[in-house]
């Protein structure tokens, strides 16, 4: 047996409270993609950074070809070959995409200094390779996510890698850069570079990984090839729950269709218009409905999600709730009349990180929580106890620090927050993104049982099984008009893609 | 969405300046009265034994004060009655005499800003520049700029150390280590001889501040050997500070019998520090330098034992200066003018002088 | 690696901006030089209005005279570029100009070397501070400002003595005129130049960049962060003593009360001249533009001459807003746009 | 399921030394500063001194509030000096009609500077210090421009603003208590307090959860205009004088001072009101002991310094 490219011995690795790693092995050949899998907190993040120098491992051993190493820093990884991509794409936004491409390795010329005219020449021919072609002059933060995602790839593989970790690479990209970027990793493969691939999407571990490692609470649950084992048994083991359960339960927590009561639309948007990007996009929610929101990104719909909710100025159109006009572009006017918005982003646009849980879940309804302008904390008390237990919050106490929760956790408190308004329409974009595979079936339950009630769901989500299995209608958009409207038994992934994809003979 | 608020920023500040217009302050009775010729400088002595200047050894082309551009650098802002006194009376003065090119400028107090602001009175033609330096040193890009036009400075109340004639002209003011040892007379006269003393200090960094400081104390330690300098804090030469620092002093050293202020504005903030503590007049004895008004009605009060008068008005002395100068007499490197004292025993009458 | 797939070439973004890009090469061109135009317009109108503005030596003194601001300002353009500010530059200014004044006693190298040796010293130490600590600049070089200046105060006695420059040669590196501009001036052009090559072509400068664009993200990149923080306060700190050393030798002496306030001129320079305070965007023409325009409104108030010394007051700070909120309208008009 | 584990905190050991110095920090140093002073300062245990430091303190305790408000909204307010100068100048510009009158024209004036620079931050977007530095530079000569030199006035009313005591306590310092739990209620009970510091932690989330981000902005500038008034009024009371070259000066980096030493941190989305107080007392005690103890200037400035570098790296929040 080959000495492994990367092996990881014993290793343990605690912060204050918590032992994030337990004695973890892990060995990495060459040209072999690993899948690392586990639910959020289960280490995979502390791992990646224990392997990448960020942190240093309270015991155990690194090997690299053999040869015990220590990382002090993350350049000292990238110096010994191995390179990292983020989940949340970490390039500098304001810097060019040459620079941020290139940062760290600048061509010079013969005085030493930087040689700009190669510098951009190098990036316009690495960013062909990816499939990229874009001026490189241009500011990373005005390309799109996906381009971003690949500078990053880009970047990471040029570093002369042995070894790159990708950290939920697809979460932000469209179908064709997700082919792009596998027939990229394949590539990489035949050069005999080994990929650690983390990622929740079972179906592209399946398209390309070799081999499995499950983490769960800090400890090994499983590793081995991953051909073998069935995906049902995968999630049993990310989930440490028993594999016929799983199967019952479906994929999704979804239960199917929903009673739609008969009267008319609780919230409707009449022709939004926002140059660029939204043409004229209707949509209409009817009490106990779930409309899903479905194209690729960039199509407009998160930017539908915020006109409708007043955070996105919009040129022209309305939006009504029970046939009354709401405000444009107040977000207080909306939540007033009863649509709220639970963000894409949630450490950017979700969270306070810096107040507590019941804080932030009480934030939006606090006009309706005080008198003359004084809270009463009895109602904010009563409020955040019920959407807690509600939503089965899983807090230390109300007054933890909501940055201290998981992903899932926090998702769940920005629902709360949107339900403590009374809101009858949701707007919900990717609720279940980066979360793990129990609280994104909670969640899923959750929508269920909201619009079970009465309340008018929007969601949008990239995951086309979820908006198929979750909504009762799907509004398809594309380059920011509607392309479509599914309903019934119209509402199957492949037309869904049959519409995103009419668009390939317009586009240009 | 900004211009609306840029708008109602611009209302919001017309309506603060409008409101000033319709503004009614308390009725005062004690405005100053003209100054007329009240108070009026008077050369004590012109460094007699030392070298003069003419027109013909600084080597300067005659010129025309009425028609020519004439300079005049003021330190601080004018907002103390020093400053206001000493900018108004230069002014008034080029108005008497029919000064036509009066440029003033004013450094607020920044050191940096003064000696551009005479580079660029000197740029701007200026053949006869009055500068009240806020600093005696580092005035030397100013001189060599001055030098190469020959254009005559002359310096009022601060000193330059520079070459009088060759750098600049001559300087006309108090000699501010002999304004320490004055008071240093007076505070013994006070105390009998003895007693601790605390000294309020000026601005740190300031010559003012340490001729002062050490005129007082060398004269103390002549002459009176019963009296101990037992505190020195700076009141950084304004009220607030010197009644602060007052505060402390009398709370923490209840034995401290006499106040040296360094200026006016520090002692009259030590009166209200000793009005507030529940003194009485006269309990704690004060004495400053400058001869404000204010300070003057406080000996006339009783709260003040003596004040040593800095006079400001520069106005006469300088223009008659600069016209002799041109007539081709000769100038002194120095003038030192002859300041009075306030004290219980002219106060009332004098206070007309005061300013 | 052949995998290009066609089509996949223009991302989402791109796409719905058609012409976004030229509209941000001119908002990039108003951001960068927009401080210029101001300072364009600012000059032709006192040109127009005052006959003595205009002249060549008003500009020579403009130029002099802004060049110590000008020194300090490169510095902070680092500092603030790299996401910090440095609030000591005022005190370590003055503190410089003690010390070399004291040292030019023992010839120019010690002139020059003990301000730049104590002053780039504190900035390391501040540069350490704020790198391995995680404190706030802002109150990192707080204290720095007050103690320095309470450094200050001890060397020169409470401010009771100012040494003189007692060396010719260090004499005239402040004031020995070349083709009508003093040393300190070529000087402040050289450092121009040098800092602009150091911040825009080579990898410390892309470096500076990256961590006031994105922390986080320099720390992943591989950035080592902790050495260039260090750096920029120490090259703050350094051309803060080097100005503070130079105005010494242009004024023959170590004049204590300098510098007080200095430091929020040197910021709204920087500010002025589109560097923002935010960090990862901002460059050394716009600062210099920035300088120059302090300078240049400094002297068309004393041009105007009837203003009260207050009044000139409320003009600056009017002026300043002015400046800052054109420069939020065209921010936001071209992203609007 | 993955749940973060929060684990008991422990008081003891190095970190928990470090997070009890986070907490309380500031008092500690109240109190050992306190200790010292008692031991090795003649005078300091009597009620006159007591009564010294808290008169001096309650202006800056108060504009520190409202630095302490804009501070949690992750701003800066540098122009609080200049305000109370302001304040101080309209005070005897209206003096006029009556103290009554002349203090609300104070005060409106330093509530609508405070909203100015409120609206400049919040509906223009430029930066908090620079908006607040071209007003710290233009009010002061706008004050200066309405009063243009020290002007004493003899009003009773005014005068025993600053002197008064009720039940032994200077009224000064009572008003600075006063608002002190005026202070502590809004940001702990009121709507504008939890959006206030919301607004601070994080801005995009407020707008998005319909908070009035820019309302909530002009308003706590505006109140920190308002607080630099109350301060630069009772300043001029006490004073018995109107000094707006002056009065105030330097006063923001003293209220930043305190602020950032009591806890609250620069990054906002938090306010520490007691905190504050505390940092204000602290800066106080410590200039109180360098002057009592006749030290010179140099030495204050650099124990100031110390002080500040020690307060904040105690204070400063552990980092993940």
């Amino acid at each position: 047996m080959a000495t492994a490219v990367l092996e990881a011995r014993g290793i343990s690795k605690g912060f204050p409270g918590v032992l994030a790693l337990d004695d973890v092995s892990f060995r990495l050949d060459a040209g072999q993609v690993h899948a690392l899998v586990g639910e959020n907190g289960a280490g995979k993040s502390t791992l990646i950074k224990v392997l990448t120098g960020v942190y240093r491992p309270d015991r155990g051993t690194l090997l690299q070809g053999g040869e015990p190493v220590t990382f002090d820093n993350p350049l000292a990884a990238q110096r010994a070959g191995i390179s990292t991509i983020y989940q949340e794409v970490n390039l500098v936004p304001q810097m060019s995409l040459a620079h941020n491409l290139l940062l760290g390795r600048e061509p010079r010329t013969r005085l030493g200094v930087i040689d700009m005219t190669q510098l951009y020449a190098e990036a316009e021919r690495v960013m062909t390779r990816y499939g990229i072609r874009t001026d490189v002059r241009r500011p990373l933060r005005s390309l799109g996510m996906g381009t971003q995602q690949m500078v990053a790839l880009a970047r990471a593989v040029s570093i002369e890698a042995r070894v790159v970790i990708m950290d939920e690479p697809t979460s932000a990209l469209e179908p064709r850069e997700v082919d792009t970027l596998f027939g990229v990793i394949a590539d990489l493969r035949t050069q005999g570079i080994s990929l650690i691939y983390v990622s929740h999407r079972l179906d592209e571990l399946y398209r390309i990984c070799d081999r499995v490692t499950v983490l769960r609470d800090g400890r090994v649950a499983h590793t081995g090839p991953l051909d073998k084992l069935p995906r049902v048994d995968l999630v049993a083991l990310m989930l440490g729950r028993d594999p016929a359960e799983i199967r019952r339960e479906g994929a999704t927590k979804f239960s199917g269709e929903h009673t739609t009561a008969a009267n008319g639309p609780l919230v409707e948007a009449r022709s939004l218009s926002r140059r660029p990007d939204l043409r004229d996009v209707s949509v209409q929610v009817r009490p106990g409905e779930v409309v899903g929101l479905g194209g690729l990104l960039g199509a407009g719909r998160s930017e539908t999600a915020k006109a409708i909710a007043g955070a996105l100025p919009v040129d022209g159109g309305t939006v009504l709730v029970a046939g009354q006009e709401v405000r444009r572009g107040s977000p207080a006017a909306a939540i007033r009349a009863g649509v709220s918005l639970v963000p894409e982003d949630r450490k950017v646009e979700g969270i306070v990180p810096t107040l507590s849980v019941r804080d932030n879940i009480a934030l939006a309804a606090l006009p309706q929580l005080s008198r003359s302008g004084v809270v009463s904390d009895a109602r904010v008390d009563r409020i955040v106890d019920t959407f807690m237990r509600r939503l089965r919050i899983k807090a230390a106490s109300p007054h933890q620090k909501v940055a201290e929760l998981s992903g899932g956790n926090q998702q769940k408190v920005l629902l709360a927050r949107s339900l403590a308004t009374g809101a009858k329409v949701l707007l919900l974009d990717e609720p279940t993104r980066g979360i793990d595979v129990g609280a994104k079936a909670e969640v899923q339950a959750l929508i269920d049982e909201l619009a079970a009630e009465g309340l008018g769901v929007l969601l949008i989500s990239s995951d086309l099984e979820e908006l198929v299995e979750g909504a009762d209608r799907v509004v398809v958009l594309r380059d920011g008009a509607v392309a479509g409207e599914l309903s019934g038994d119209q509402v199957t992934e492949q037309a869904i893609m049959a519409t995103i994809a009419a668009t390939g003979e317009t586009d240009g | 969405m900004p211009r609306t608020s840029g708008l109602a920023a611009a209302v919001t500040l017309a309506a603060l300046l409008a409101t000033a217009a319709c503004a009614k302050s308390e009725d005062s009775g004690d405005t100053p009265a003209p100054a007329g010729s009240a108070g009026q400088q008077v050369v004590q002595s012109t460094g007699a034994t030392g070298p003069t200047c003419t027109l013909q050894s600084f080597g300067g082309q005659k010129f025309d004060v009425k028609k020519d551009v004439v300079g005049f650098s003021q330190s601080e802002k004018e907002a103390n009655p020093f400053r206001i006194a000493e900018t108004k009376s230069i002014k008034d003065e080029a108005g008497k005499l029919g000064i036509a090119n009066l440029r003033v400028t004013n450094a607020q107090s920044q050191f940096s800003k003064q000696i551009s602001d005479v580079q660029q009175l000197i740029a701007q033609g200026a053949k006869l520049l009055v500068i009240a330096p806020l600093n005696s040193d580092g005035w030397e890009p100013v001189l060599r700029q001055a030098a190469e036009k020959k254009v005559p400075i002359i310096t009022i109340d601060r000193k330059i150390n520079a070459q009088p004639c060759t750098d600049y002209l001559t300087f006309i003011g108090s000699d501010f280590y002999e304004q320490g040892k004055r008071a240093a007379d007076q505070m013994i006269q006070s105390l009998g001889g003895q007693g601790e003393v605390a000294i309020l200090l000026g601005a740190p960094g300031n010559n003012v501040t340490t001729d002062r400081t050490k005129g007082f104390k060398d004269r103390i330690q002549e002459k009176a050997p019963g009296i101990t300098i037992s505190f020195e804090q700076t009141g950084e030469f304004t009220r607030e500070k010197g009644q602060q620092v007052t505060e402390q002093l009398i709370q923490s050293r209840p034995g401290t019998k006499g106040i040296y202020a360094e200026n006016d504005e520090m002692a009259l903030g030590a009166v209200t520090a000793l009005k507030g503590a529940g003194k009485s007049p006269g309990q704690v004895k004060i004495v400053s330098v400058d001869g404000t008004r204010a300070a003057v009605q406080g000996i006339v009060d009783g709260w003040l034992s003596a004040v040593v008068e800095s006079n400001p008005r520069f106005g006469p002395l300088a223009f008659s200066t600069a016209q002799k100068f041109l007539d081709g007499e000769p100038i002194p490197a120095t003038v030192i003018i002859s300041d009075q004292e306030y004290t219980t025993a002219n106060a009332k009458e004098s206070l007309g002088n005061a300013y | 690696m052949t995998t290009t797939i066609a089509g996949a070439d223009t991302s989402a973004d791109a796409r719905r901006r058609p012409g976004g890009l030229r509209r941000e090469r001119i908002g990039h061109l108003l951001q960068h030089h927009g401080a210029l135009m101001v300072l364009a317009v600012t000059v032709v109108v006192g040109a127009v209005a005052f006959d003595s503005f205009a002249t060549p030596q008003n500009a020579a003194n403009i130029v002099v005279s802004s060049s110590f601001l000008a020194i300090v300002a490169i510095g902070m353009t680092f500092v603030i570029i790299s996401g910090g500010i440095d609030l000591s530059v005022g005190s370590s200014f003055v503190l410089a100009g003690v010390l070399a004044a004291y040292g030019s006693r023992y010839g120019l190298l010690v002139a020059l070397l003990l301000p730049l040796a104590v002053c780039g010293a504190i900035g390391l130490v501040q540069g350490l501070i704020v790198a391995r600590t995680g404190m706030a600049p802002f109150i990192v070089t707080l204290a720095g400002l007050l103690g320095m200046r309470g450094l200050m105060l001890a060397v020169s006695g409470e401010g009771a003595n100012t040494y003189l420059v007692q060396n010719d040669a260090f004499s005239a590196l402040g004031q020995t005129s070349i083709l009508g501009l003093t040393v300190p001036v070529w000087i402040t052009l050289g450092l121009v130049l040098l800092g602009g090559v150091l911040l825009q072509r080579t990898s410390f400068g892309q470096n500076v960049y990256a961590i006031g664009g994105s922390e986080e993200a320099a720390v992943l990149m591989g950035v080592p962060v902790t050495r260039v923080k260090v750096v920029v306060y120490l090259i703050s700190g350094s051309l803060a003593g080097l100005a503070g050393a130079l105005n010494a030798a242009r004024l023959s002496s170590g004049v204590t009360i300098l510098g007080a306030g200095m430091e929020l001129d040197v910021i709204a320079a920087v500010v002025i001249g589109g560097t923002l305070l935010t960090g990862g965007a901002g460059g050394l023409t716009g600062t210099m533009a920035g300088v120059l325009l302090l300078g240049v409104i400094q002297s068309l108030i004393n041009q105007i001459g009837v203003l009260t010394s207050s009044f000139q007051q409320v003009v600056s700070g009017a002026f300043l807003a002015l400046v800052v909120v054109m420069q939020r309208i065209l921010h936001r008009a071209q992203r609007l746009s | 399921m993955a749940e973060i584990a929060v684990a008991p905190r422990a008081w003891g050991g190095r970190a928990g030394l470090l997070a009890w110095l986070q907490e309380y920090g500031v008092y500690a140093s109240v109190l050992a500063l306190l200790l010292f002073n008692v031991v090795f300062t003649p005078h300091f245990l009597e009620v006159a001194n007591f009564r010294t430091q808290l008169i001096q303190v309650a202006p800056v305790v108060i504009t520190s509030l409202g630095m302490a408000l804009v501070i949690g909204t992750e701003g800066i307010d540098l122009s609080v000096g200049s305000v109370m100068a302001l304040a101080s100048a309209m005070v005897v510009l209206y003096l006029g009609y009556g103290a009554p009158v002349a203090i609300v024209a104070a005060l409106i004036a330093g509530a609508a500077i405070g909203a100015g620079g409120g609206a400049l931050v919040a509906y223009v977007g430029v930066q908090p210090i620079v908006a607040t530095l071209a007003l710290l530079v233009g009010v002061r000569g706008l004050a200066n421009v309405l009063v243009p030199q020290l002007t004493e006035f003899r009003n009773p009313t005014l005068i025993t603003l600053g002197s008064r005591s009720v039940l032994g306590l200077p009224l000064v310092v009572i008003i600075a208590a006063a608002l002190t739990v005026l202070i502590g209620f809004l940001v702990k009970r009121t709507t504008l307090g939890r959006q206030l510091v919301a607004v601070g932690g994080n801005r995009a989330a407020s707008r998005l959860s319909g908070l009035p981000v820019r309302r909530v902005l002009v308003t706590v500038y505006l109140i920190s205009g308002l607080l630099a008034a109350v301060a630069g009024v009772l300043a001029t009371s006490r004073l018995q004088a109107s000094d707006p070259t002056s009065l105030g000066l330097l006063m923001e980096l003293s209220a930043i001072t305190a602020v950032v030493v009591g806890g609250t941190p620069l990054t906002g989305g938090r306010v520490r009101v007691l905190g504050t107080v505390m940092g204000a007392l602290l800066i106080q005690l410590l200039q109180a002991t360098l002057i009592k103890h006749n030290l010179p200037q140099s030495w204050t400035q650099m124990v100031q310094a110390v002080i500040i570098l020690a307060a904040v790296y105690a204070a400063r929040g552990r980092r993940a």
